[in-house]
This record gives structure tokens, C-alpha cells and sequence, in this order.
């Protein structure tokens, strides 16, 4: 075995040994944050359940509603779409998700789609 | 004035044209085609596939001292600004809630970066010298700028294949990753379903989060700063909700126009001189071998915690880990739903997609660091 | 402190203002003017009038070395990429379609540039240098960044009274052209209606037509590569319609903000000591010549091609063929609609335009090409 | 004649055929590249007759529609506008004049004019 | 190779890591948490505050020669283009109608400008050198470009606190402003009604105001040119009506671009060796001064010329020629209304707090002329 | 006292001499600008009594009122907003005030915030 792949190995082992350590601080670091910063009280509206949806701005996920059936509509107007935005973001994905959900709840009128 | 003397002057065009000119615009047809009619990673591929039509065509000028693409180089990829950028809006696009709700998720972020080292090793067994090595291992973080990064930092000479072998895996994933999701599970593994009842996180953590992050990691791996800062940034931007404008900014205008400029950029360096050689071969076929052994490993670890745990997870979302994000957390997620119609495993392969960005991330700073110090320029 | 010794200092900005100064301010006024209630032009001649009136107010340090105009003429004109940028987005707003479609109609877009040679010669002869004439025939272009683009290579101590005389004119077309309209053509000619039943173009057409353009104008004429690549960038991010994102970009923010700072460096050299000679009186009178020549060239041309198809082409769309996309193709079909309520000619017309467009880019480069040669520089 | 002018002629006679050279090879280019790349068959949504609306995006002419009506809603409801785009496209422009058309055929509601 | 020679290599983060940089991101913290909990000027504060946590985390390099804080610190502080940039934002923000229609109140904003004297006054009683005293002095014209444009000439290496003094007191005129106005102005006053019939201000009015504005500040206080201007190409943008495009651009992507790059730049100068001693907490003492001075010499003016009026005037408006541009003009009317529910004096005040702006950049304009005279670099 | 503060208030004495200079001739300056450029005819349209709204794009005001519109449906359905924009311009202020007296005049129907 040549000096360089020995190297390598070396540099393998460090590397991942090094990630797997981090990453395991990083655990640690996220329990005791989600530990110390969890709302005591518990309003409704201020936990998000795990949702990807987080909304801290509380238009957001109107907007995105809006947004979707705006879409929605231009679509079933026009039969297709080719237009596919940057690698579509988690949460517009998840949040069609709940959406077919939410809309079938809600019968709203007048949502607009603005930037 | 000799009108004969004119002649060359009218065909310099053709007459400074080489094969190799042909070849790489043929290359370059092919990553249009590929953006435009299969809308695989079209945003970068395009642009990039534009830029190498342009550094082909003789006496363009374009990639010259003066030329656009060589102003746009040096303004956005010899600072690393465009990635850097592009990682603002990235961050400002990533929610990181699912992670939050099951922290020990993070760890399948971990496993999804054996690929980095894995063709490290192969690269140097190919003769390549340490610090190009490292840069193609970085092409198994999966995760553009992080490669586009930590590659113009070690190696920029090879950036060009490195970036297009990066892009375009990242974009065959629905091809790459199914046949080995299948091959490292068993249909029984690929059935199980997964609770979804989290604790709940509050705005305060999604918030506190992005800024604890940056300090931790920032104080672990330093040469991970910059990445994982601007991830961070472009996140507390989103997550506050005070500053909708540069949030909205950081999504829109900065990310569109970098992603443009460093599409152009990073094609005009594909030149046929310096692109048509045997290491940009090596470079395509080892980029393959590290998103494939990426997968397998970030498999073979989802199937160790899936053991630790008694059966209660679904190895499938350990192929999330990977980053790619977030194509990888949504194969997953249909792979195990096309096993079982009403198996919903989202929102745990996306947690597990989140962590692998960061690990990712983590795991390119900490290839920086280990190799500028072996190299003795750290 | 002695306050007497102040006095000067407390009146530098009036002790330092010149004649000069004051002429300029009042052109800038006029600029202004055009801009705001004519409507002239009002994104370029707005930012161009206020660049004009800083450069001219004493010791602002707007223009000095570290001054903000110079920052942005240096980052933006210097390397040319401001014209560059907003080619990016013109191109994202023309369709090239109604000349697909008619293809033959591609030959009104070279005679149309006859006024770039035409005023070269008429400027040797006014006693300019060789770079000089160009820089001043390519007024005639009719096409602002074109303009800007060779005069920035070839002589940009007048780059400004030539994109003064460029966009001031193009605004004046409908003031410019249809008197020559009617002296030109008969009112038979001008009746003659054309059948509108083209082919019909394919989105693929439409996707490789900028593709192929850049290619082959590329190899024929290096020299135009980086306008005509950029124009068909542009095109190629709306044709392939899978990068909303770019497009929109390219569309909005890239060419808004370049035209701004456009606008503002290229008003700032506009300087009284600069500006304010006899030269740029002739170049304004070359500019009208240049304009007034092509149109007619145009319309000759167009008579010929209507001889040569029996009477089937109105040639009123020749006038269209000088480029000033896309004021000239409305412009004729409007002619042509006035003398008969029921005459139909615009797609012929936006045909003839982009065609103009074209043929503008292309004798830009072959000028750039001829010149430089013959200057040695090339 | 003088050197100078002579060779402003030149340059002329060659600028301009040049110039011609290129254009003729182009309308050879687009004859072939029409030729080759019109579709075999006709699928009525992806042949466009000339039509300066190419939708690529097939959602574009929805929004330059619905971006027209607005324009004519709001236009009506202030009595006159002085907000003048940059060089307005031709799209634009000839889209105004297929609007007329469409819009007669068709009643569309809840259109709206997004980003 | 020696894994125990690693150790240091792996635990450098650490090992760098001074009590200083613990204090400063102490600091970092608390500019987010201002910004993000209590919602003070957020979209500067955070960039601001992210910026000196990146700043504070050793061998990150964001800060180092090629780090992307240092390019766009050089891209835009060193050349003072993203004040100026943000400038061109609020200029096409602002409405200078009320100011129109009352022009008078104009002289409240150079009463609002005693601060910016009385401070430096104390600072160099403090022992700072005239070049830093005028540069903290300017603290006092409660205008965060003004501010950075005059402190960026004058005093560069105290750029970040007295940017962070300017925007955080800025943000706390609600609570800084309200008792002194209590404490400056009798129960009457603040009752005092003011009629608001003024006459008509015609569209041609607003769109001459910032030209002519721009060339008579430009010959009075030419080193006030690059701020005037910038703010009144905005206006001019907006009020013109013509370049819709180009004002959407100033008041978008443009001011919210050079927001977060100006924030993340600033931020990153706050490194702890550079920013922690003495003299940042004299400058944050003296920034107070400066903002409760600038408030107690307009309310003084304010009632001066309620009684020069005959009672006629609130003197409550003076507290709004500070600038604090709009949130002092909101704040005099809150007050008054507060006295009295049917007492409404927005009008008038918004027209003090215009003039405030102006007389801000004006006073810092005549500072730097005065300073740079007398340090002879001039 | 010392040559530096001699030298201070020197400078304060011809720096506030400057500012107010210089805002008087300011002063005069737009005096004689209304003066000149005032309406001579009135037309209702043109002439905007100090308005802080001064419509030199007829449509702002239109938007601005929609794009308030939009904004208070999205509130009251969703609650609350933390949204916050750069400094709020005082038009906007204004315009916030005016608008309540002005939507109370007019019932507009099937306005919506555009770009
Ligand atoms: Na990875
Ligand atoms: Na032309
Ligand atoms: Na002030």
C-alpha cells in the first residue's frame, strides 16, 4: 500500500470521524435548544407541530395558498404547465400537500396572489 | 487595400475553429437539451450549457481579459460570492422544522457523506494529486455550491467538470437512486411505517436555530463558516418575519441573478483546451461512483438505525440523507409510498434531506480543512 | 481660523462654475424635459439628463475617481457589460416568431443598415479619424447598445454625445420616418395589402433558433458574438419556458437596474470641458443623417423586393428593417393602416423589425471587425 | 479622392456585403432550421401560426391577459395613465391586438394579474 | 501522520477564540434580538448584528483579504455605493408635497440639526481628534446614510459603532422623543391646533423640487451633492411617473439589495480587537446626546416660532426636523393627538420631518466641507 | 479653554450659520418654484391640495388603496400580522389615513395588488 492511499485512509477516518462528531454536537445542540426555547404556555397559534409550514410570517402560508390556487386555476385554463421554478423548495411541496387538505375546509373567495 | 489580404480576416472565424471546439459544443447542446426538453437542473444547466457554446466559438472574446464571462469569473467565482449568494436564497427556501421535531435524524445527514471520502481515496488510486482528489470527492457533499466552493478553493482548474458532474447527478437522482433503494432493502424494510407525531416546535426555536448553528459550527469547523453562515442567514431571514423585504430579496433577485451569472461563468471556463482531456472523463465516472456510494451508505445506515431502534424506522430515509435537497427527501418519501399506498414517510425523509445539507456543508468545510493542512497552505 | 479665508471656500461651488457648466445643466434640463413630459425615451433619458447634470455641478466628486458615476462606469461600461445585460432582457422580450415565419423577410434587416456606412463616409469627410467615423456611423444601428458597445471599443472619448444623438433620435422615429414614408413610396404602394397565412413555427423552432443564431453568427462574425449571444440568451430563457425564474430576471431586475446605472454613467461624461465642441454638434447632424439614410435604404429596398414579388409586398416595411424595435414596426403598420383603415401589415412588419434587429448586431461586428483590422488593433 | 475617402468606400462596399453575406446565410439557416424542426404531427397547442404569442410558458399569455384586463380595470376606474414601460415588446403590443379578439370569445373571471 | 499534532488543528476555533469575541457575539445577540423580538429596524439591525457574529468567529475568513464581507465591504462601503444606493430607494419614498405646501417649515430642519454640533463640541472635549469628533457629531443628523457616507470619509475605523449608535437610538425615538416633548412644551402648546388649508401643489411643482433642489445644494454645499442627488434622482424617478420600471427598481431590489450587503459589511467590522475599548462606549453615550440635543433645539425652535406666529404653530413639529425620517414626523402627531383627540398636525409635521432629511444631508454636506477644510484635506 | 474647543465652536458657530443659510435660500427656493410652477387653470385632477398623495402615476393610488385592501382581507383572515416593511414611507401613512374616509365613498369590487 502506497504511501498516498495510506493518506487517504488517514484522511477518510479523520474526515468522517470529524463530520460524525460534529454532527453528533449538533444533536446534542438541537435537543437542548428545542429543550430550553419550547413555549411553556401553549396559544394555538404560536406551536407549529412539527409542520413545515412554519410561518413565521403569518401571510406566508396564505400566500402560498393563494398562490397555489391561483395556479391552480391557470392551469386548469390553460392544461399545462412547463414552467418549474429553482428546485422547488420542502415546503411549497409539503404545504400542496396540506393544502388539499386545508381547502377542502375552507371555502375561501377574493385571495389574490401579490408578491 | 488588398481585398485578397481580407480573406483570412473573413473566415478567422472558421479557421481558428478545432475539433475540440466542435466537441464541446456538441457538449454544450447536449446540456441544453437536457435542461430544455427534460428539464433536468435547467436554472443551472442551461446557463452553464450557454456559457460553453460561448468560450467555443473563436475569437468570441468573451472569455478574454475584457470579455463578459471572464468579468462575471472574477467577480462572482474567484470571491465565491455567486455560491455564497445562492446559499442566502437557499436558506431562505429551507425549513427546518421537520429536523427540529426529531433530532436524531441529523445523524443519517452524517452517513450520506462516506461518498466524499470514498472517492477520495479512488481518485488518488487514479493518480490524481491530493488537492484535485478532494475536489472531486466534494462532488459527493451533492450539494452545488458547496462543491463550487470548496473545488475553486483547492482546485480550480478542474471546477468546470466538477460543477457540471455535480448538477447533472444531482438531477439524474430520480434514475440513480431507485435501483439502490431496492437493492439495499428488503420490501419488508420498504413497508415500514413511521409515526408522525412530533413534539411541537416553537417560532422561538426556528428562529434561534439558524444563529446557534453558525456559532456551533462556526467554532467546530471553521472553514465551514462562510457556507454554513449563509445558509443561516438566508434562514433567520425567512424564520424571523420581521424583514420580509431582504427575505424576499434574498429568494428572488440575489439568488436569480447569481444563479444566472455563475451558470455563464462556470460554462465559459469548459474551453476545449482545457476541458477535452482524460481527467474530465475520470471526473464524470468518479462523480457517478460518489453519488452512488453516498446512497448505499446513507442505506446501510438507515438499516443500522432502523435496527437500534427495533424496527420503528424506515431505512429509506436514509438515502435522504444525502442532501440533493430536496429531491432526495421526496424519492424517499415515494419510493416508500409506492410500496405501500398508504405509507406517508414525507416529512421524516425531509428531515433527514435538511440534515444532509448541513452535513453536507459540514463535511466540505471539514475536507478544506484537513487537506489545506496536509497540503501545508491551511 | 480667519472666517475671511473661508469666503472662497463657502463659494468654491459658484467660483468654480463655468459657462460650459451652465450650457450643459441646460441641456441636461432639456433631457429631462424630453424624458418626463414627451415621454422620449424616458428610462434612458431621465437617468442620462440627471448623470448629465451632476457631472456638470463643480467639485461634486460624483465623477472623480472614487465619485460613484465613475465606480459605476467603470464596472458597467469600461467592460461593456452593462449594453450586455440589457440585451439580456431585450432579448427576453422578442419574439422572433412573425420572422420565422416569413423568412425571406430577414433581407430588410441588412439593407436597413446602409446609414451606418453611409455616415462613416460623410464623417471621413467632416475630417473625423477613422475610429471616430465608425463610432459615429454606428449610430445608425439604430440600436443603443449596439451604439454603445462598438463605441466603447473603438472610441470612447465620444460615447456620449453618440448615445445621446442613438436614443434621442430613436425616440424621434415617429417624427423621423413618416414624412420619408410618404415621399418614398406611392399611395398604391403604400395600399398594398399582404396575406398573413404563414407556416406555422414550432416551440422548437423557437427554441433553437437562438441557439442556432448565436453559432453561426458566432463563426461568421466573432465580433458581434457577445451582443448577438446575449440578445439570444436572453430569447433562449423565454423560448425554453423551464426557467421562469431567469427569464423574469432577465426581464425585470437585470435590465432595470443596468438601464439606471446605464443611464447615469454614460450622462456623467457628459462634462462641460468634454462635451461642449464642435464635434458634438456634427455628431448630433451625423446622427439625424444616419437615421434618415437608413430609413430611406430601407424603403428602396422594400420597393425592390416588392417589384421582384409582383406587387405582393408593401414596401412600407422596409422602413421597419432599420432596427428601433420595435417603434419602427408599429410605425409602418400604422402608415399603412392610415391610408387604408382596412390594411393589415404589423406582423410583416414586427417580421421586418426583428430582422432589423438582427442585421443591426451583425453589421455592428462586421464594422467593429473591418475597422479594427484596418486600425491595426484587430 | 482622397486616400481616406477611398477607403470609406471600401469599407462601405465591403461592410455592406459583408453584412448581406450574413444576412443571406441566415434566411438559409432559418429555411433549413423551419424545415427541420416543424412538427410532423399537428397537435393544435403546439402549433403556433406565426403567432407572436409563442407561449413557451403556456401560462404567459394567461398573465399578459389577465395583466391586460387589469390594466383596462384600472385604466377605466382612474380615467388615464402616464406609467409607460420600458420600450414596450412587441408581444406586448401585439397581444393588445389579439386581446380584443379573445376577450369577446371568452368571459373570464377572477383573472388576476400576478408577478 | 501524527493524529496528536492534530489536536491543535482541530480545537483551533476554540483556541482562537478571545474573551473579546465572546463579548462581541454577546453584542451580535442582542442586535438580532432587538431586531427580531423587538422589531427595531430590522432589516439593518439584523445584517448588522449577523455581520459581527460572523466577524467574531476566529479564522472564518469572511473578513479576511478575499472573504465575501471584505469584497462587499470594498464594493460598497470603501466607495460609498450602497448609502448612495439606498438613498435612490428613500428618495423615490419620500413625498415632499406637505413640505410644498407649507414651506416655511423647511427651517425646522436645520434647527433639528444642533445636535450634530453639540456633539462634536463634546467629543473633541473627550479627546477625540477633530476627523472622529465630526464623524460621531454626524451621529446627530439621525440619517443612517448620511451618517455612514460622512463617518466613511472622515473616520472610517469608526464606522461600525457609530453606524450601529445611528440606527439603534434611530429605532428608539419612541422612547427617547416623548419625554422630552413633555418636558420641553406646556399642556397649551401641545394643544395648539393648526389649520391645514394650504394651497395646491400641481404635479409639475414635485417634479421640478428635486431637480432644482439637486443644482442649488450641488453650488451651495458641493460635498452634499452625492447624497442630495441620489435621494433626489429617487424622487425624481417616482414623481415623474415616466419610468415606472426604474422606480420599482430604486424602491426594491436596489434599496433592499444594498440594505443587507451594507448591514452584513458593517457588522463584519465590529471585530472584537477592533471595536471593544473605550471609545465605542463614549460613542454610544454621545450618539444619545446627539439624538436628545437635535430633539431639544427643535421643540426650542418649534416654540420660537409658535411665537412668532402668534400661537399658530405647535411646537410639538419641531421635534420632527430631526429627521428620523418618517417615524419623528409620526411621533409629534401622536403626541399632540394624544393631548387631544381631535388636534391632527400630521401634515404639518410631516412636512418638518421632510425638511429634517433634507437638512441633514445638508448639515452633514457644510461638516465635511468645514472638516475636510480645516484638517487641510479638503 | 483650549485652541481645540475654540476651534469646536467656531466650527458649530459656521456650520449652524451654513445649515440655516442655506435652508433659507432652500426656503426661498420653493416659494419661488410654487410660485412658478403653480396651476394656472385648475382642473380637479391636476391640483392636489398638499396631499401627500400626489398621483404622479394616476395608478399609485389605485394600487396603493388595493394593495391596503388586499392586506386587511389577508389580516382578518388570518389574524395577525408580523410582517414588516423597510421603514414605512409616509405615503403610505397617509394614504392609510385618507384611506378610510375615501373607502368609505367608494365600494370598489374585483380590485387587486399587482407588482
Ligand atoms: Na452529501
Ligand atoms: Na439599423
Ligand atoms: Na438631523
Amino acid at each position: 500500500m502506497t504511501d498516498l492511499t495510506l493518506q487517504s485512509l488517514e484522511i477518510t477516518a479523520l474526515g468522517m470521524g470529524l463530520v460524525f462528531g460534529a454532527i453528533i454536537l449538533l444533536w446534542l445542540m438541537m435537543i437542548m435548544l428545542t429543550a430550553l426555547t419550547a413555549e411553556k404556555e401553549s396559544p394555538a397559534d404560536e406551536l407549529i407541530p412539527g409542520s413545515t409550514e412554519p410561518d413565521p410570517d403569518p401571510q406566508a402560508g396564505f400566500k402560498a395558498q393563494a398562490a397555489a390556487l391561483a395556479v391552480a386555476l391557470a392551469l386548469a385554463e390553460q392544461g399545462q404547465s412547463s414552467a418549474r421554478p429553482l428546485s422547488t423548495p420542502p415546503t411549497a411541496l409539503v404545504s400542496a400537500w396540506q393544502l388539499g387538505m386545508r381547502t377542502s375546509q375552507r371555502s375561501q373567495t377574493g385571495s389574490r396572489g401579490r408578491r | 487595400m488588398d481585398l485578397t489580404s481580407l480573406v483570412p480576416e473573413l473566415l478567422k472565424g472558421f479557421t481558428h475553429f478545432k475539433l475540440g471546439n466542435g466537441v464541446m459544443i456538441f457538449a454544450a447542446l447536449v446540456l441544453i437539451y437536457l435542461a430544455v426538453f427534460k428539464e433536468i437542473e435547467p436554472v443551472l444547466l442551461l446557463p452553464i450549457g450557454f456559457g460553453c457554446l460561448l468560450a467555443n466559438i473563436p475569437l468570441a472574446g468573451m472569455t478574454a481579459a475584457e470579455g463578459m464571462t471572464k468579468v462575471l469569473y472574477d467577480a462572482g467565482i474567484k470571491t465565491e460570492l455567486f455560491p455564497l449568494l445562492i446559499f442566502v436564497g437557499v436558506g431562505a427556501m429551507i425549513d427546518f422544522s421537520p429536523l427540529l421535531a426529531q433530532p436524531r435524524m441529523v445523524l443519517l445527514g452524517a452517513a450520506g457523506q462516506f461518498g466524499i471520502f470514498g472517492t477520495l481515496i479512488l481518485a488518488i488510486a487514479l493518480g490524481f494529486p491530493l488537492n484535485q482528489a478532494a475536489s472531486i470527492g466534494v462532488i459527493g457533499a451533492i450539494d452545488g455550491p458547496t462543491s463550487i466552493f470548496v473545488a475553486s478553493k483547492l482546485a480550480p482548474e478542474l471546477l468546470a467538470p466538477i460543477a457540471v458532474a455535480a448538477y447533472s447527478y444531482m438531477s439524474l437522482i430520480p434514475i440513480i437512486q431507485p435501483p439502490l433503494m431496492r437493492l439495499m432493502t428488503t420490501k419488508k424494510e420498504r413497508m415500514i411505517r413511521m409515526d408522525y407525531a412530533p413534539k411541537p416546535i416553537s417560532k422561538k426555536t426556528l428562529i434561534f436555530f439558524p444563529i446557534v448553528l453558525t456559532v456551533v459550527v462556526g467554532l467546530l469547523v471553521p472553514e465551514a463558516t462562510p457556507l454554513i453562515s449563509m445558509l443561516m442567514l438566508g434562514n433567520l431571514l425567512k424564520m424571523s418575519g420581521v424583514v420580509d423585504r431582504l427575505s424576499k430579496a434574498a429568494e428572488n433577485e440575489i439568488i436569480n441573478i447569481a444563479t444566472l451569472f455563475l451558470g455563464l461563468a462556470i460554462g465559459s471556463t469548459m474551453e476545449a483546451d482545457a476541458f477535452l482531456n482524460w481527467n474530465t472523463g475520470k471526473i464524470m465516472i468518479l462523480g457517478l461512483f460518489a453519488f452512488s456510494l453516498d446512497t448505499v451508505a446513507g442505506l446501510l445506515f438507515g438499516k443500522f438505525m432502523s435496527f437500534l431502534s427495533g424496527g420503528k424506522i424506515n431505512p429509506l430515509i436514509g438515502a435522504a440523507g444525502i442532501s440533493a435537497f430536496p429531491m432526495a427527501g421526496r424519492l424517499a418519501a415515494k419510493t416508500a409510498n409506492d410500496e405501500d399506498p398508504d405509507n406517508f414517510i414525507l416529512m421524516h425523509a425531509m428531515g433527514a434531506n435538511t440534515a444532509g445539507q448541513l452535513g453536507s456543508v459540514i463535511a466540505g468545510g471539514i475536507l478544506l480543512s484537513v487537506v489545506s493542512k496536509m497540503l501545508g497552505i491551511g
